[in-house]
Parts: structure tokens; C-alpha cells; sequence
């Protein structure tokens, strides 16, 4: 292979216009969920680690958005920041146009790590997130249903999954691909509207992952839930998103912005269209380029380079 | 047959001596509690030099909670302070004390009372509640005393108040006590918090028992008499001395103890000295009849599981010949 | 068949410290004939237990009363470290605040603490429970502390961006997981518990094993002392058991190390 | 600017519990005289620190002996604890074993157990460093028993699959893994090494914190005692904030919470 | 896509005759791992869950083995095994012909949760491996160096794998990513022999993925140590392997074996090779395959279906 920035030959369309038709979005519904500028620096005892820098993006209701970028970027940094874990050193989180930076409760989660909890079986684990929401939320999505059918409900999801079997189960008897779908499946059963999905499908195997896709999109085409989505699969970025933000490497900023224009609802042979594979390729070309940004950066010493900023960004659909 | 260990750990117990001094043989003197004016004849003994030229290094040690008697007794020491009732039970269990000298001729004990409860007979302890540590012998004496004045002992309430002392126990549900009145009741004096103190030796003969007494056992009788001839006299040059300087025994206690009160100590030692020797011939006598009749009231209420046999219990052998 | 196995594998874990206490009396017992070892300064296991078996009857009435002190006392200082822990706990500012006063607690002489006791909260069963109180709630307290500070950071995170309230968190994610290390605490407070009841018994009381041991004491009856030391180490035996089992049913979710 | 920072976090962390302890002493002078509360019973801190400071100089040489026997104590009574966990931990016949005796250990009265250690031990230092020994020793013990079986899962999977030996095993894993629950029970144990010197002292010393306690005990000098008190606890925090300095230091790596 | 088991249009060889070479190999070199059989069931209460069924696989001295198959169907359980970490109820394992069951110690191990040690930095961690090593493979490996040039050199591969400002880290700080790439260094810089890598890319984006694939192809083309290797990516495996065993669903037993013909050194540009391609469509049929199977036997209730004996695996090349 031999992709090369100068590669780009997919169609893109003019910024201006883009951002035009976002404006008219907002002045009708505001969007799901609104990062401004946001970034970030961790501090050890004497240096200081950038990790975000003037991150902006956007979900619109019932808006299917993937994140890509290198490993060690800065992406799961970015969800903890959207679930107010950090406060970001500058910019706003707006959501539904309400102020929420630094509030915490406002997201459906499904951590990088399973992080279940040893002492729940399988079933209480997936249970946890409904049990964490706060009561608005659970009402919202009329959850006065009692928790016997509560617990029903949620047994016949881990069947869907395949964890019928083990729902009774520790999580350390579950293998690492088991743990990861009930963590996700944790994660779809709180009710907060807006889901953050971080890397939800990497240890599964390509038939599992496959199934579990199909699974998310059926159900978020039918319930159209906002949903903020890590990956580091770019086919299943594309296959899934009504967009995707690229991210550069640390200091995360945007870089590029894709409308995916695929229509609903997709399967899976989409994959296989081959303006599908043309996106394919040029994304990972945009990657490999911020991938030798990197290299350079490192070895042209530690220094970090601001090399791109705000107006940077391209957009593409 | 004592564990060999305590051979070992007590040298000053067996032959071998380690001599700071001059060929001075160490010696361990345990008190049956915190160093007090009974003790005042000890420590003139040693800062006047008599035990140094008794040949003797004393080490006045102090015991913990448990009192000096089974260290005596085991020989980790060969002398220490008890007393007549502890003796009396302790040689019914086969322990191997033997009281080698009484360090006051009459017993100084007795129930007190803030005057304002209005104590002045055994009698007015109806009613009123008594503080102790629950021992069965307590409610006996008490029964005696009583007897002889038509009380009667059930009708006083028995409250156990472990370590809680005479001046705080009084202050709250406890009306009367059993106390030394050459300790307690100096400092009650001195705090000028008057009390009506009941003599129990006053109610009953039987009840004149020696309280404290100096112990050794067995076996150093036995295998070591000079060492407890030597010990004995200048033991009884101490007392003696105590008896005719208070105020310079007083002084010399309060010096060797410097966290006591020194106040306290020379009124006591005042009230003291004269009761040291008493009527008695000479300081530390003690009469079998005293301890018969004390272990025969004793046994009579059922306190002891057999009679003692009195002239084991103690000796006067080894007191200086005046 | 099942039953059997866990009646095997009750045996096995009962066997070994049952064998290494007869093992200790056995030696006990040797060395005292052996080395000709007075009853009156360390009395024989048998002897004990044929003097204690004679007093059977006042045992049995004095260690009922202890037992009664020790739970209640016990169950009010576990209860009590606990709130501390988890008051301090949750208002960390009072934490750093309280924390010497708790060290404080622990270093009151009952000699200089028990008349206060008595003179403030009279001689009945108050100031007791107060001094076992007094033992038991530390360890709990320190080690709940301790515990409850070192939650696990990734499901710390989880529970907190999904929302879950500051009860939540405690009730679901940090109390669980400071379980094993709250049991350690109350492992230490069993032990002490029964101690703790004799020491209260000391400082006032008309029964009770501690009364009991000390009206022997002054009769120099050392083989009822011991019988009595006897009774004593196998209560704490026994609440230590019960902990034990407690901590295995509350925190069975943790695989067995091998 | 730095130093500062550091200088102002020292001072956020000490200013709570330093206002604490002066309010709990306001409290106390103002109770005593606003109730008038006689000072043999409970004496206000200002006479306290007026009669302590009278004799200063006895008790600062009793302090400075109870100084010196409480380090050693602890540092003898921490060693055996973290011994007798370690050998139990990697003999789990032992463990099983033992454990039973263990907590006989911690139910033996000082009365009883006082007159038996003086008679074998004689009338010196050891004695009293065992008694010391034997108060610290058991929390240590207890604590890290439970923090060594509590290694996490997947960490010790890959040490045996790596081939570690028992004995890489227990040091780069167990040990380090159960050190902070290993600190809950040092930290109960600093707490206790005073009040076990005092202790100690009790069953027979000439000099000592605890030796002038019962003296002043017997001369109704309740505010000496207090003043002993008053020293007791102050020896107990600096302990206690002596290990939990060497904690802060020791389990460094881990992430602070919020 | 539409592959179907009839789909099967690949190559493949007689199975008697791929044999009879293996035995010749047998009889000069013992293989590096050899697998007879091995059954396993984890019991719980009253069930008993098998999980691994007579599985016997072959790892020669030098050769790259990849194992693929469903989450969840007992491939990290496998290498607990190996590990001797877990007894198997059946079967041997052996290493270089000498029985090694149960014994640990003989391998380098990734675990698919990188576990590392929160109290040592990124630096001591990937040194552990190297301080857990039995002294006769650090001796084997000519370890005598001194402590302080095995710093240097680890200063080195952690520069290698981007991680070289984080040396002094804690793992707490890392990225998921990050964290992977600290224990995979942690096994290769372990002196066995043999090792044992679990999902060792799952966490990484396709670009710092192919960059470690590279990376590993050359230093193992450098030294040949044995590696068997569990992964998800059929593509991974067959761009990495000598030979690839395909495991079926729980109770996992091998399905497929492929001596992958491509030949040494490969790189990346392989994957557009017709073959490679077709091999992958190939391969994701048989996975399917498998996949209908299970959910057939998921549909028929927990029943558990003893559905391939050993002498139904297939063997192609
Ligand atoms: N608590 C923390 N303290 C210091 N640095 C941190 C912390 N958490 C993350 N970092 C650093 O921030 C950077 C971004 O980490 P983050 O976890 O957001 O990456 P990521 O994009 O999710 O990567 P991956 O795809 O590997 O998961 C990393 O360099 C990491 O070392
Ligand atoms: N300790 C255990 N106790 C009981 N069951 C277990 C245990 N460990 C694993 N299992 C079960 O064994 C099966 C295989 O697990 P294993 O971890 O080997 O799967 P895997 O093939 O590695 O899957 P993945 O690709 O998802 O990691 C699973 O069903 C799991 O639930
Ligand atoms: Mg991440
Ligand atoms: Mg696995």
C-alpha cells in the first residue's frame, strides 16, 4: 500500500455550506451534545502533558458520531471530560444547549475497560446503570416498571448476546469478549439519552463484533438515541456513523470531519460498496499522515507542536 | 522444685551475686503496691546504708497489678510486703509464703465515711451503700462488725467499684469504703474533707489481724537464713529509725520518691511512726494468736477450705535479738 | 455425595488448629510435670479443667453474663466504628479533624478512665459497655477508613460519570469493596471484644468472668484463673468463628487463591 | 512559589485536627468550670499543664523512658506481627494452625499473665517488651494476613504463568499489593505500642510514664495523672502520624482520590 | 457478503500427507509446544462447563502459530494451560518433548488484560517479565548483562513502541492502548523461548496495529523464538502466521488448521495479494460456519453437542 496524503481524492464539499446548514440546525433544536474548544493538560509534579486542545464537536439528536484517532490520543480522556470526571481547562459542554461541563450523570457510559464489579453477578452488573441514573432520566425513559421486569427485560438481552447462560455468573469467570459485552450491554440499558461508546467492540472476534453492529444499529434505528462513539476500526466508523470526527495524536485536536453519506438504514454489505472502500482508504490515509506528524514530533525531541488549529479542521461529506 | 528459669532471671535469689559494690549482695524487695509510708522503714533501711552493711544491694521494686506474692513465692525475689489475709489464703492454696515480720502491730484499716452520711456505728451502715471490690470477705467482715452492734448486713448494699478510689467513689452512690486511715485518711485530712472512720480491729479481736507484712518464702528460709537474718536486721534498724525520725523518714522516702506528694507523706509518716512498733516488744513481732484467730474467724465463715496451720504461716526467728 | 464433601472439607479446615491447640495443652501440660512447675504459679491443663469442672455451675452463670456484655459491647463498637468510618469518610474535612481525637480514645488508662465512668454514668451496665465500646470501635474504624479510601479508580469513574449519587457510590461500589478490609478491622474487634468485657467487669461489676477472676485472685485459686482464661479465650474463639463465617458469606463473590 | 505550595497543603493538612483538639480543650476548661467539676475528679486542662509543667523535669525522664521502651516495643511487636503473617501466609497449614493461638495470645489478662513473665523473665526490660510485643503484634498479623490473600486475580495469574517464584511472587506482588491494608494494621498497632509501654510499666518499673501514673494514683493526684495522659496521647500521635508519613511515602504510587 | 460453507473454493491439501511431514519433523526436531489432546470443564455447584475438548495443536521450534475463534470459546483458557496455571483433566502438554503439564515457568506470556503493576512504573513493568524468568532461560538468553544495560535497552523498545516519554509513569496514567503495547514489551523482553501473546493488538488503531505487526515480523524473522498467538483479525493471522488453528465455539475444539503458504519475510502489502484475500474470505466462512453452529446449540437449549471428534478437523495449506 502506498497512501499518500496527496491521495485524497474522495468528493468534499465546501465548508462554508457544511457549517451553514449546522447553524439552521441549532437555531431549531439545539444539539444533543455540544464540546466548544475544550482542552486539557495533565500535570505532573513539574511538566505538563497537553492531551486536548481546542477539541470542538457536535451531536445532534439521535445523531450516530464515531471518534478515530491514534491510540494514546487523548479520546477516552475526552469522554471523561464529557461525563464531567475532568474539568477541562478550557471550553464549554453543552448539551441540549444547557451549560454541563464539570456535571456529572448526563450519559449513558460504556468505559474502555469492562470495569464490572466482582461482587455483582452478570445480571446486576448490566442493571448497575439504570440503578446509577439520576431519577429524571429514569423517568424520562418511563422506567416505573418494576424491578422484576426490570430484571426480565435485561435477562433477555444478555440472551441476545449471547450470555443467557451466564447471567448468574462473576464477572471474573467471564472471558475478556464476554466481560465487554455486558459492560456495553450495561451501557444500553441506562437511560440517559446520549450513549458514549468507548471502543465498545475490540475484543470481540469479527463474527461477534458483526452481530453486535448489526444489533446497535437495528436498535438505534429504531429508538434513535444520541450516541458518541470510539473506535479504532475505520469500516466500522463508516458503517455506523452518521459522522466521524479524526482526531491528530496528542495534543488531540480535530482534523477532519466526515459526513458519512450512506444512506439508512445499512447492513453490512455496504462494506462492500465500493465508494464504502474509497472512504476507507483516504481515511486511513488522513491517519497515517497525522501518524508520521507524530513521528516527526517525537523525533524532533519533546517539543509539542501546535500544528493545527480550529480553522485546520477539514470537512468533508 | 521451682522452674529453673526463675534461677536465672533472679540472681539475686540464689548464690551467684553479681557485685556492684564491694562484694554487696543484690537483693530484690517487691512491695505489694506503689511505694507508700508502710514502706518508709525500707528505703531509710537503704539510704541510711544499714542493708549495705548488711553486706546487701536492696532493690525496691515495684509490682504490677498482681501484687508481690507469687514473685516472692517462686523466689524471682526473696523478700516482699504482704499481708495477713493474703498469707492466710495463699498458703491454704499451698503457696509457699511465710511472713517474716509485722511492719504495723494493729490493723490501721477501716470503713470511712464523709461525716455527712452520718456513719458513727456499724449499725448506720443500713441503708447505706458500700463500696468494695467484691470479695466475699468484705460482706464477713462487715457481718462482724455489724453483729456487734444488732446491724444487720444484709440491709447494706454491696457495690463493687473496681479501681475507683475512696474520694471519687463517695462523690456519687457510694456512701462508705474500706480504707488505711494512714494513707486515705491523712489525705482526707489534709483535704479537709472530714471522715468518720470505723476501726474494725475496735469491733471485733479477731479482725486485729497485721496488715502489711514483710514476706520471704520457703525455700530461702531454708537454704539462705543469714541472707534473711541480715536482710531482717537492718530491715528492723529502718523501722526503727522511721519510728524515731518522721520527719527525716518522711523526707527520705519522699527523695527516693520524688512523684509522691510530699505533703501527704510527712503527715502520714507522722500518724505512722508511732503504730509501727505500738505495744508490741519490738518492731515486727508478730503473736501466733493473731493469726489463729484471724484464720480461725476465717474459716469458721466458710473463707478458707481448711485451717491454717499457724506456725508455718510465719516466723519471728529472724528478727533481731533487743 | 455433596454432603459428604463438605462435611469432608469442614473437617479438613477444623482438624489442623484443632490438633495444634491439643498439641500446645499437651506441651503445656508436659512441661509443668516435667519441669515440677507449681499449680499455684501455672496450674496444669488438667487441673484447671477438673477445678473448673467442680465450679461448673458459678462458671456457667458468670460467663453468661459476659457473654451477654461482650455481644451487646461488641455489636455497639463494630456499629459504632463503622458510622465513624463512614461519617468521617464521607466529610473528609472532619476526618482530618476527628482522626487525633479517635487516637486519643484509645489512650485513656481505664485507671484513670473507669471512675470518671462510674462517677459520670453510675455503676450499672452503662459505663461496661461504654469500655468495651471503647476497644472494639477502633480497629473497625481505621481499618473501614483505610478501606474505603482505596476504591478501585476505573469502576470509581464508571459510577461517577453514570450519575450514581454519592449514596450510590458508597452503598454499591465503596462499601463493597472496602468489605474485605472492614472485616480485617472486625476480625481484630472480635478478639477483643471478650478481653474488653473482662477489663469492663474490672472497673465494676458483681458478675461476670472478670468479676469471677478476680475474687479468685485474691484467693490465690490461680487453677480457676486460668480456668476462667480458659473460658475467655474460647469466647473469643468462637466470635472470631462467627466473623469468620460472616466475612465468607459476605464476601463469597472473591475467587479462592488456588 | 513551589515551597509555598507545599508549605500551604502542609498547613491545610494540620490546621483541622490542631483546631479540633484546641476546641475539644476549650470545651473540656469550659465544662470543668462552667459545672464545677472538682479537679480530683476531672481537672480543667489549664491546671493540668500548670502541675504537669511544675514537674517537668521527673516528667520528662519518665517520658524519655517510655519513649524508649514504646520504639522498641513496636518495632519488636511490628517485625514479629509481619513474620508471623508472612510464614503463616506462605504455610497455609501453619496459618490454620496457629491462628487459634493467636488470638489466645490476646486473651490473656496481665494479671494473670504480668506475675508468670516477671517470675520467668525476671524484673528487666524483657518482660515489659513482650507485653508491648504482644499488644502490637496482633493487629499487624491480622491485617496483613488479609491484605496478602487478597492479591488481584489477574496480576498473580501472570506472575505464576511468567514462571515467578514463591518467593518473587510474595515479594514484587503480595507484599506490595497488600500494603495498604498492611498500614490499616500498622497504624492500629502505633496507636496501641503506648498504651501497651504504660501497660508494661504497670506490671513492674521504676521509671516510666506508666510507673508515675500509679503513683500519682495513689496520691489522688488526679491532675498528674491527667498530665501523664496528656503525654500518653501525644507520644501516640506522633506514632501514628510518624507511620502514616511512612505510608504516604511507601504506597506513593497510588492515584489520589479526587 | 453472502460466504457460505459451500463457498469453500480454496486450495487445500490431504491431510495424511501434511501428516506424514509432521511426523518426519517429529522424529528429528520435538516441537517447540505440542498440545495432545487437552479437555477441560470448569465446574461450578452443580454444572460443569466444558470448555475445551481434545484439543491438540503443534508449535515447531521457530514457527509462528496463530489460534482464532469465538469469544468466549476457551483460547485464553488454553493458555492458561499451557501456562500451567490450570490442569487439564485430558491430555499432555510437552516442550521439546518433555512433559511440561502443569508446570509453569516455561513461557512468555501476554495476558489479555495487560495487568500491570500499578506500583511500578511503565519502565519496572516491562521488566518484570525478564525478573520472573526462571534463571536457566535468563541464563539461556544470555542474560548476564547488567541490571543497568537492561534498563537502557528496555529505555530502548519502550521508545520503540511510542512510549518512551512515559517510561516513569505509572500504568494508571497510560492509555488503554498504551497499556497494551507496555505488556506486550513486558513479554517479548521475558527470556523463555516460547511465547504466549493474547489479543496483544486489540486496543490499538489499525495504524499503530500494523506498525506493531511489522514490528514483531521482524524481530521474530531476526531471532525465531515460537510464538503462539490468539487473535481476533483473520487478517492478522494470516499476515503473522505459519499456521493458524481455528477453534470452534465453547466447548472449543480445532475445526481447521491452515499451514498459511505465503512466504517469508512477508509485509504489509501482502494483504492485497488475491490469495491473501481469498484466504480471508475463506477463513471468515468457516467462522460463520462455526458461529451457525453455536447458535444453533444456543436455540436447542443448553444441551451441549459433541458435534467434531479429532478426526474431523479439517487440514488445508
Ligand atoms: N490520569 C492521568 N494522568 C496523567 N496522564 C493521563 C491520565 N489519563 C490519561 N493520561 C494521558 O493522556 C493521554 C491520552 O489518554 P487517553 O486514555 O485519553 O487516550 P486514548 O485516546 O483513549 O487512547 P487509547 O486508544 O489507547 O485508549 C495519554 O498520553 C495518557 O498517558
Ligand atoms: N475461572 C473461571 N471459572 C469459570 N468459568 C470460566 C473461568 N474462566 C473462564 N471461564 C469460562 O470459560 C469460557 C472460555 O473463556 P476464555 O476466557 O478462555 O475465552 P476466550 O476464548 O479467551 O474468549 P475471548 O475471546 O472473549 O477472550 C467462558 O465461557 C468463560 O465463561
Ligand atoms: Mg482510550
Ligand atoms: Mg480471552
Amino acid at each position: 500500500m502506498s497512501l499518500h496524503p496527496t491521495d485524497l481524492t474522495s468528493p468534499h464539499m465546501a465548508d462554508e455550506q457544511q457549517r451553514a446548514g449546522e447553524a439552521q440546525v441549532l437555531t431549531s433544536t439545539p444539539p444533543a451534545l455540544e464540546l466548544d474548544g475544550i482542552s486539557l493538560a495533565f500535570r505532573e509534579k513539574r511538566s505538563s502533558l497537553p492531551v486536548l486542545q481546542e477539541v470542538s464537536l457536535t451531536v445532534k439528536p439521535g445523531e450516530f458520531v464515531s471518534l478515530i484517532g491514534p491510540s494514546g490520543s487523548g479520546k477516552s480522556t475526552l469522554f471523561h471530560i464529557i461525563g464531567g470526571l475532568l474539568q477541562p481547562q478550557q471550553g464549554r459542554i453543552r448539551m441540549h444547549g444547557r451549560d454541563i461541563t464539570g456535571e456529572r450523570g448526563h450519559i449513558s457510559y460504556m468505559p474502555q475497560q469492562p470495569a464490572l464489579f466482582p461482587w455483582r453477578t452478570t445480571l446486576d452488573n448490566i442493571l448497575l446503570g439504570q440503578e446509577n441514573a439520576p431519577r429524571k432520566d429514569a423517568a424520562a425513559s418511563s422506567r416505573s416498571v418494576s424491578e422484576r421486569e426490570r430484571r426480565k427485560e435485561a435477562l433477555q438481552w444478555l440472551e441476545q448476546v449471547g450470555l443467557g447462560k451466564f447471567a448468574k455468573a462473576y464477572p471474573h469467570t467471564l472471558s475478556g469478549g464476554m466481560q465487554q459485552r455486558a459492560a456495553f450491554l450495561r451501557a444500553l440499558l441506562s437511560p440517559q439519552e446520549l450513549m458514549l461508546l468507548d471502543e465498545p467492540f475490540s475484543a470481540l472476534d469479527a463474527l461477534t463484533r458483526a452481530d453486535m453492529q448489526q444489533w446497535l444499529l437495528q436498535m438505534w434505528e429504531k429508538n434513535r438515541r444520541s450516541v458518541l462513539f470510539i473506535t479504532h476500526s475505520i469500516e466500522e466508523a463508516l458503517l455506523l456513523s452518521d459522522r466521524i470526527y479524526v482526531l491528530s495524536a496528542r495534543p488531540a485536536s480535530v482534523v477532519h470531519v466526515v459526513d458519512v453519506p450512506f444512506p439508512r438504514p445499512r447492513r453490512e454489505e455496504i462494506t462492500l460498496d465500493p465508494r464504502f472502500v474509497e472512504w476507507k482508504r483516504t481515511m486511513t490515509g488522513w491517519m497515517r499522515e497525522e501518524k508520521y506528524k507524530l513521528d516527526d514530533n517525537i523525533n524532533n525531541a519533546e517539543g509539542v507542536h501546535k500544528n493545527t488549529s480550529d480553522g485546520g479542521v477539514n470537512h468533508y461529506e | 522444685g521451682n522452674p529453673p528459669t526463675s534461677q536465672q532471671a533472679a540472681p539475686a535469689a540464689g548464690t551467684s551475686t553479681s557485685t556492684p559494690a564491694k562484694g554487696l549482695k543484690d537483693v530484690k524487695v517487691v512491695l505489694d503496691w506503689t511505694p507508700n509510708t508502710n514502706h518508709t522503714g525500707l528505703y531509710v533501711a537503704k539510704d541510711k546504708g544499714f542493708y549495705e552493711k548488711a553486706g546487701l544491694n536492696v532493690q525496691i521494686v515495684q509490682p504490677g497489678s498482681g501484687g508481690a506474692d507469687q514473685m516472692v513465692a517462686s523466689n524471682a525475689a526473696p523478700f516482699g510486703i504482704s499481708y495477713q489475709e493474703g498469707v492466710t489464703q495463699a498458703r491454704i492454696q499451698g503457696v509457699p509464703l511465710v511472713s517474716i515480720a509485722a511492719v504495723i502491730q494493729h490493723n490501721t484499716s477501716g470503713f470511712a465515711a464523709p461525716i455527712d452520711r452520718g456513719i458513727k456505728s456499724p449499725k448506720d451502715f443500713e441503708g447505706k451503700s458500700y463500696g468494695g471490690w467484691g470479695s466475699p470477705v468484705e460482706e464477713a467482715v462487715m457481718k462482724s462488725i455489724m453483729d456487734s452492734d444488732q446491724g444487720d448486713v444484709s440491709k447494706v448494699k454491696i457495690v463493687n467499684m473496681g479501681n475507683a478510689d475512696y474520694f471519687t467513689a463517695v462523690k456519687r452512690d457510694i456512701d462508705f469504703a474500706w480504707i488505711f486511715y494512714a494513707w486515705t485518711g491523712i489525705e482526707a485530712k489534709l483535704r479537709g474533707e472530714p471522715l468518720d472512720m470505723l476501726y474494725v480491729k475496735d469491733y471485733s479481736k479477731s479482725l486485729d489481724y497485721y496488715t502489711p507484712v514483710i514476706v520471704s518464702n520457703e525455700q530461702t528460709i531454708k537454704n539462705d537464713p543469714d541472707l534473711v537474718k541480715a536482710f531482717m536486721d537492718a530491715t528492723a534498724q529502718g523501722y526503727e529509725y522511721t519510728i524515731a525520725h518522721p520527719e527525716e523518714a518522711a523526707d527520705i522516702l519522699s527523695k527516693a520518691v520524688p512523684e509522691l506528694d510530699k505533703k501527704l507523706v510527712l503527715a502520714s509518716q507522722k500518724w505512722l511512726s508511732p503504730r509501727y512498733q505500738d505495744d508490741a516488744a519490738q518492731w515486727g513481732v508478730q503473736k501466733a494468736e493473731v493469726w489463729k484467730n484471724y484464720s480461725d474467724w476465717m474459716y469458721e465463715r466458710k473463707l478458707l477450705s481448711k485451717p491454717l496451720e499457724v506456725d508455718k504461716a510465719f516466723t519471728n526467728d529472724f528478727l533481731p535479738k533487743r | 455425595m455433596n454432603l459428604k464433601g463438605k462435611h469432608a472439607s469442614w473437617w479438613k479446615s477444623v482438624w489442623p488448629p484443632l490438633v495444634a491447640v491439643l498439641f500446645f495443652l499437651a506441651a503445656w501440660q508436659g512441661a509443668v510435670s516435667y519441669l515440677h512447675i507449681e499449680s499455684w504459679l501455672l496450674p496444669a491443663p488438667s487441673l484447671i479443667v477438673q477445678e473448673g469442672m467442680a465450679q461448673s455451675a458459678l462458671l456457667g452463670a458468670h460467663t453468661w453474663a459476659t457473654i451477654r456484655l461482650t455481644l451487646a459491647g461488641f455489636a455497639i463498637g463494630t456499629a459504632t466504628g463503622l458510622l465513624i468510618a463512614i461519617v468521617l469518610h464521607i466529610i473528609p474535612f472532619l476526618k482530618s479533624a476527628l482522626y487525633p481525637l479517635l487516637i486519643l480514645s484509645q489512650n485513656i488508662p481505664i485507671i484513670a478512665l473507669g471512675p470518671l465512668l462510674m462517677v459520670w454514668f453510675g455503676f450499672g451496665v452503662l459505663p461496661k459497655l461504654m469500655v468495651i465500646t471503647l476497644v472494639c470501635f477502633f480497629p473497625v474504624a481505621v481499618a473501614a477508613m483505610d478501606g474505603l479510601t482505596r476504591t478501585d479508580r476505573v469502576m470509581m469513574n464508571y459510577m461517577r460519570m453514570s450519575g450514581a449519587s454519592r449514596r450510590a457510590i458508597f452503598m454499591k461500589l465503596e462499601l463493597p469493596h472496602s468489605l474485605p478490609q472492614v472485616f480485617s478491622g472486625i476480625k481484630i474487634a472480635a478478639t477483643y471484644s471478650v478481653m474488653g468485657a473482662i477489663i469492663a467487669e474490672w472497673i465494676g461489676a458483681s458478675e461476670g468472668i472478670g468479676y469471677y477472676m478476680l475474687l479468685q485472685k485474691s484467693a490465690y485459686r490461680t487453677d480457676l484463673i486460668f480456668a476462667a482464661i480458659g473460658i475467655i479465650v474460647t469466647l473469643s474463639l468462637l466470635m472470631f468463628v462467627i466473623i469468620l463465617l460472616l466475612e465468607k458469606w459476605l464476601v463469597r463473590w472473591k475467587p479462592d487463591q488456588e
